[in-house]
């Protein structure tokens, strides 16, 4: 589904420094690791909202590098993305949002688009919010919005940038189960970043932990503790909350 | 509202490049120091004007043209209103310094008026009231990745969202224009009558005023109409990440839209003067 | 819609020149118990002062030409071109070069501080100085608005200056007067000191307004970066009301030698 | 001693706290914890004045320090040291200066010095207790969040204050970040005696430093004691909000 190869890209200093991925059909993998280290960039540039310097980025059998305007639309019909600072519309309704994508790319009646908000919105929990503005709403039920914007399309591709920053423990365990239901539901393969160490390790099937532009470690969490990198290891130390 | 792919490639850079990546300028003086940039924008724009018209959406149309006119208009009103006033107040006793006779005020300010003032100071106050709102709402979108999502969603920006902006402006500047021109005359008949007792059927005499005029002013409107939103939009799309590049963005969408009303104003008149002078 | 809007509005103006009073008041306070922060003052005379001047100088250059250009017709009509230097200049000491530099003042500098005020107060930082026990009235307010108002006032001298060379320029290649008849005519009785200081006046003015408005938009501000963007259209859009509002205000008091 | 005594606080319609008391020992280190949006924040920010609350009182070594005038808090502010969420260093300004500048604005009070080069000496020995004296140079933009962290726990040391109030330290940091966050807070309670307020939803920090644990739930605290007891605590949203679960009795926004 998505295969990046040895990909680099610079802005003011190198961000991505030969850095592979692999996605595969129905897998939600967990990206983590230090601040700077290069992971929303590298998110950014599936969607072709940044472009690489070098190396190669496959979706859905398209090259994205050096992709035509043409090709990236296309591309992005497979897509789904929560943005890390959520980016709901802030002129439009919770409803509108969601409608959004929508109304954009197909003709459809107005009880059609109703009937699939309204079926996003309550597979979030949120149907009853649908008139509200996004700035009423708190941080959590925003991301819950973003999700909902996100699968709308039903796309088979999901890329999650943060979707839990700032959230207590369980919010971000129940944005983390909302996540895999989307996947039960929509079949989709799934990227999330999070910062959140812990609570990735429990809802995702693997995990890469990127440090300065590099995949440090690629595989299940439950190895991540015996990598031979101490920065993993250390990122995936004790876990002391599992004690309860 | 189809996405054609004909126009694909024309637009490829401005839809794909994210703006934070290209050449960035110091902040003082983006209209003067930048024309290559910018007049490639703006032949950019104009195609997407071009396009537009056929593709905005009404409804979009309709609210910019309410939110870029209609919450001008008050705004206008009283700056023009005192511009006339005063312009009129300080002629008058100028002119009574020289010659004791206040009968060509009147006309001579309609003259100016129409060929110049109207249109400069419109262009100016809607600078600020216009540029910085279309500036602080697109650099809002942009740092908060709103830009990137419509792009997710099939949706140019460009054409979504700054071009409908343009076409409002282009087609409600030169109405503001006109109203803002007839309560400067208004408020300039009033003060001199109060101040110097011109009559205002001496006053309102429209003598002077000649077809050179009248185009000088007509083509200041229209630029302006055209100009201000087009700098106001490029330094939103511009802007850097944080609160403080939204600041930054908006400033410079007043700073950039002034400027270029001041020296278009000045090429034009300098062209009118030679043309009909 | 309209309306409401309109009325929306005026209660908008309205709040922000209540605040402004207050605004004022504190800086005022904090300079009068030695609280202002010389190092905040030196570094706003700098960021708000100094780097403004290309832009004071590029307008005023503009303007003097404007002026020349627009009364053209006039001065032909009554073959009076040996006036041009006191028509332009009368309007460049008393009216455009104030107003004017005011506006690129509220433009440049006065939107620069409701920005920069406007970020602190939004990521908190305004919280974080009164948390460290520091009064932003005295680190903050004060050196800004002392700042903005020396700038107006220095900048709108110096804005003459260059509109009159611009003008003379203008006059000199668009209609071929000499300096020297321009010069003539500027000097020549009909203007006088009283002119410069009703103009400098109007700096002062326009200054204090420009700063208090500015600072008490940026101060206010809420809501992230969309609310920075709109603190700053308010900021610029009432600063430009109060200015023309003063102008009428210092003209209509202040006859000068007329 | 720091207490809160029946603390109630509206945003309107929205009942933020209602009731809660509690109170931190010198030398404590004492964690709010619960969901976001519970009202740790507005707790905290209560006791140097950046918010007031509605009713209840607020007691700093015996005096009431709630609802007082802004310059009365003047005093309050060097006693009682905030670290914002977000850091809010100065953007301006760099690391050391950042740091020199409460020492330069309070030239009489806590550990300041009178002449610029006291102050400087005095801001990079505490930079160097956060081991930041390798960037006193650098402006905050140029350092990672971790990092300005300690900065910012720096420059709210500068007055020697005998309380430190902590805005969810740890929260989006990396969990390498976010440990040495913790020894920091840990040794200020332990070596220096100063009482530490944290508040947090970190379940690493919380059991890995917190020396009393206050879970506050719907503006009530719902659970009170040492780590060891918050542990065994039979509340089923007690026990959810701890091992950090989905699924529960636990209501989130």
């Amino acid at each position: 589904m998505i295969a990046v190869e040895r990909v680099y890209k610079s802005f003011d200093q190198p961000v991505l420094r030969g850095c592979s991925l692999q996605v595969a059909r129905g897998e939600i993998v967990g990206l983590v690791g230090p601040a700077a280290a290069g992971k929303s960039v590298l998110l950014r540039s599936l969607a072709g909202l940044t472009q690489l310097d070098a190396g190669s980025v496959v979706v859905m059998g398209q090259e994205v590098v050096g992709a035509t305007a043409a090709e990236l639309r296309q591309v992005r019909t497979h897509i789904g993305m929560l943005f890390q600072n959520v980016a709901l519309f802030d002129f439009m309704s919770v409803f509108e949002n969601v409608a959004f994508p929508l109304r954009r790319t197909m003709r459809l009646a107005a009880d059609e688009i109703a009937l699939r908000v309204h079926t996003e919105l309550a597979a979030v929990g949120l149907g009853e919010l649908a008139q509200r503005a996004p700035a009423s709403l708190s941080g959590g039920q925003q991301r819950r919005v973003g999700l909902a914007r996100a699968a709308v399309m039903r796309p088979p591709i999901l890329l999650y940038d943060e979707p839990a920053a700032g959230l207590d423990p369980v919010s971000t365990a129940r944005v983390f189960a909302l996540i895999r239901a989307q996947r039960e539901r929509l079949g989709a393969s799934i990227l999330v970043v999070s910062s959140d160490v812990d609570r990735v390790a429990q809802a995702v099937d693997r995990v890469a932990v990127m440090h300065q532009g590099r995949i440090l470690f690629e595989g299940p969490p439950s190895l991540a503790q015996s990598s031979s990198h101490q920065l993993v290891r250390q990122f995936f130390g004790e876990h002391t909350h599992g004690a309860a | 509202m189809t996405e054609t792919e004909r126009d694909g490639g024309a637009r490829a850079g401005l839809g794909t490049t994210p703006p934070s990546l290209r050449p960035s300028l110091p902040p003082a003086l983006p209209g003067m120091m930048a024309p290559g940039p910018l007049s490639a924008r703006s032949l950019s724009t104009a195609q997407t004007l071009a396009s537009a018209a056929r593709r905005v959406e009404m409804t979009e149309l309709i609210k910019q043209i309410n939110e870029i006119g209609l919450r001008s208009l008050l705004f206008l009103c009283v700056t023009l209103g005192f511009v006339g006033a005063i312009l009129v107040y300080q002629a008058g006793i100028q002119a009574l310094r020289i010659v004791p006779d206040t009968s060509t005020v009147g006309a001579s300010y309609l003259e100016l008026l129409v060929r110049d003032l109207a249109a400069s100071v419109t262009g100016l106050m809607l600078s600020t009231r216009v540029g910085a709102a279309i500036a602080a709402e697109i650099g809002s979108m942009k740092v908060t990745d709103q830009l990137d999502a419509l792009r997710l969603c099939q949706t140019d920006p460009i054409d979504y969202l700054i071009a409908p902006k343009i076409l409002a402006s282009f087609i409600v500047t030169p109405l503001l224009t006109l109203i803002a021109g007839i309560v400067a005359t208004f408020t300039g008949a009033l003060t001199g009558y109060f101040s110097f007792g011109i009559n205002p059927s001496v006053f309102l005499d429209p003598k002077y005023i000649d077809v050179g005029d009248l185009l000088t002013g007509i083509s200041k409107a229209v630029v302006f109409g055209l100009v201000i939103p087009i700098i106001s939009s490029r330094a939103g799309l511009r802007t850097k990440t944080g609160a403080e590049g939204v600041g930054d963005a908006t400033t410079s969408a007043v700073v950039g839209s002034s400027l270029a009303v001041i020296v278009l104003g000045f090429m034009i008149g300098v062209a009118g003067q030679l043309s009909f002078g | 819609m309209a309306p409401r809007s309109f009325r929306h509005s005026i209660a908008h103006v309205l709040e922000g020149i209540g605040s402004q009073g207050l605004i004022l008041a504190q800086a005022l306070r904090a300079t009068a118990a030695g609280k202002l922060d010389s190092f905040e003052f030196r570094r706003s005379i700098v960021r708000l002062g100094l780097h403004s001047i290309p832009v004071i100088f590029s307008t005023a250059l503009f303007v003097g030409g404007i002026m020349v250009v627009q009364s053209v017709p006039l001065l032909q009509r009554f073959g009076a071109e040996s006036l041009l230097g006191w028509g332009a200049g009368f309007g460049i000491l008393r009216e455009i070069g104030p107003i004017l530099t005011g506006l690129m003042i509220s433009g440049r500098v006065g939107a620069n501080n409701t920005a920069e005020l406007g970020t602190l107060a939004v990521t908190n930082q305004i919280d974080g100085l009164r948390a460290l026990a520091i009064d932003p009235a005295g680190y903050l307010m004060a050196p800004r608005i002392l700042a903005i108002v020396v700038t107006n006032t220095l900048g709108t001298l110096l804005s003459m200056a260059v509109a009159l060379f611009g003008a003379a320029l203008s006059g000199l290649l668009l209609l071929g007067v000499s300096p020297d008849l321009f010069w003539n005519s500027l000097t020549g009785g009909l203007l006088d000191i009283f002119d410069v200081t009703h103009g400098l006046i109007k700096a002062v003015v326009f200054g204090l307004a420009i700063a208090t408005c500015s600072t008490s938009f940026g101060m206010r501000a809420e809501g992230g970066a969309p609310g920075v963007g709109r603190a700053v259209s308010s900021s610029v859009v009432v600063s430009a009301l109060l200015i023309f509002l003063l102008d009428a205000l210092v003209s209509f008091a202040d006859r000068g030698n007329s | 001693m720091l207490q809160f005594i029946d603390i109630k606080k509206s945003f309107g319609e929205l009942r933020v706290l209602d009731g809660v008391s509690l109170s931190v020992a010198p030398g404590e280190v004492h964690f709010v914890i619960g969901t976001s949006g519970a009202g740790k924040s507005v707790l905290i920010k209560q006791v140097v004045g950046l918010l007031q609350p509605d009713s209840g009182q607020i007691l700093l070594d015996g005096q009431v320090i709630s609802g007082l005038e802004e310059a009365q808090y003047w005093e309050i502010r060097k006693r009682c040291a905030l670290v914002f969420q977000k850091s809010t260093l100065f953007d301006t300004l760099t690391c050391l200066e950042n740091v020199a500048l409460p020492l330069r604005k309070h030239p009489g009070s806590g550990a300041g010095q009178r002449s610029p080069l006291a102050i400087n000496d005095q801001a990079l020995s505490l930079l160097t207790q956060v081991d930041m004296a390798a960037h006193a140079a650098k402006y905050p933009h140029e350092l990672g969040d971790g990092l300005k962290k300690r900065v910012a726990i720096a420059r709210a040391l500068a007055l020697s204050p005998s309380y430190v109030l902590f805005d969810e330290p740890t929260t989006s940091l990396d969990p390498i970040a976010a440990r040495n966050i913790d020894r920091l807070i840990r040794d200020l309670a332990h070596r220096h005696s100063v009482a530490c307020v944290v508040v947090s939803h970190d379940l690493r920090s919380i059991f890995s430093i917190a020396d009393r644990i206050t879970l506050l739930y719907k503006g009530k605290v719902k659970a009170q004691g040492p780590p060891s007891e918050i542990k065994q605590h039979t509340d089923p949203i007690v026990a959810q909000f701890i091992a950090g679960l989905a699924h529960g009795p636990l209501e989130t926004t």
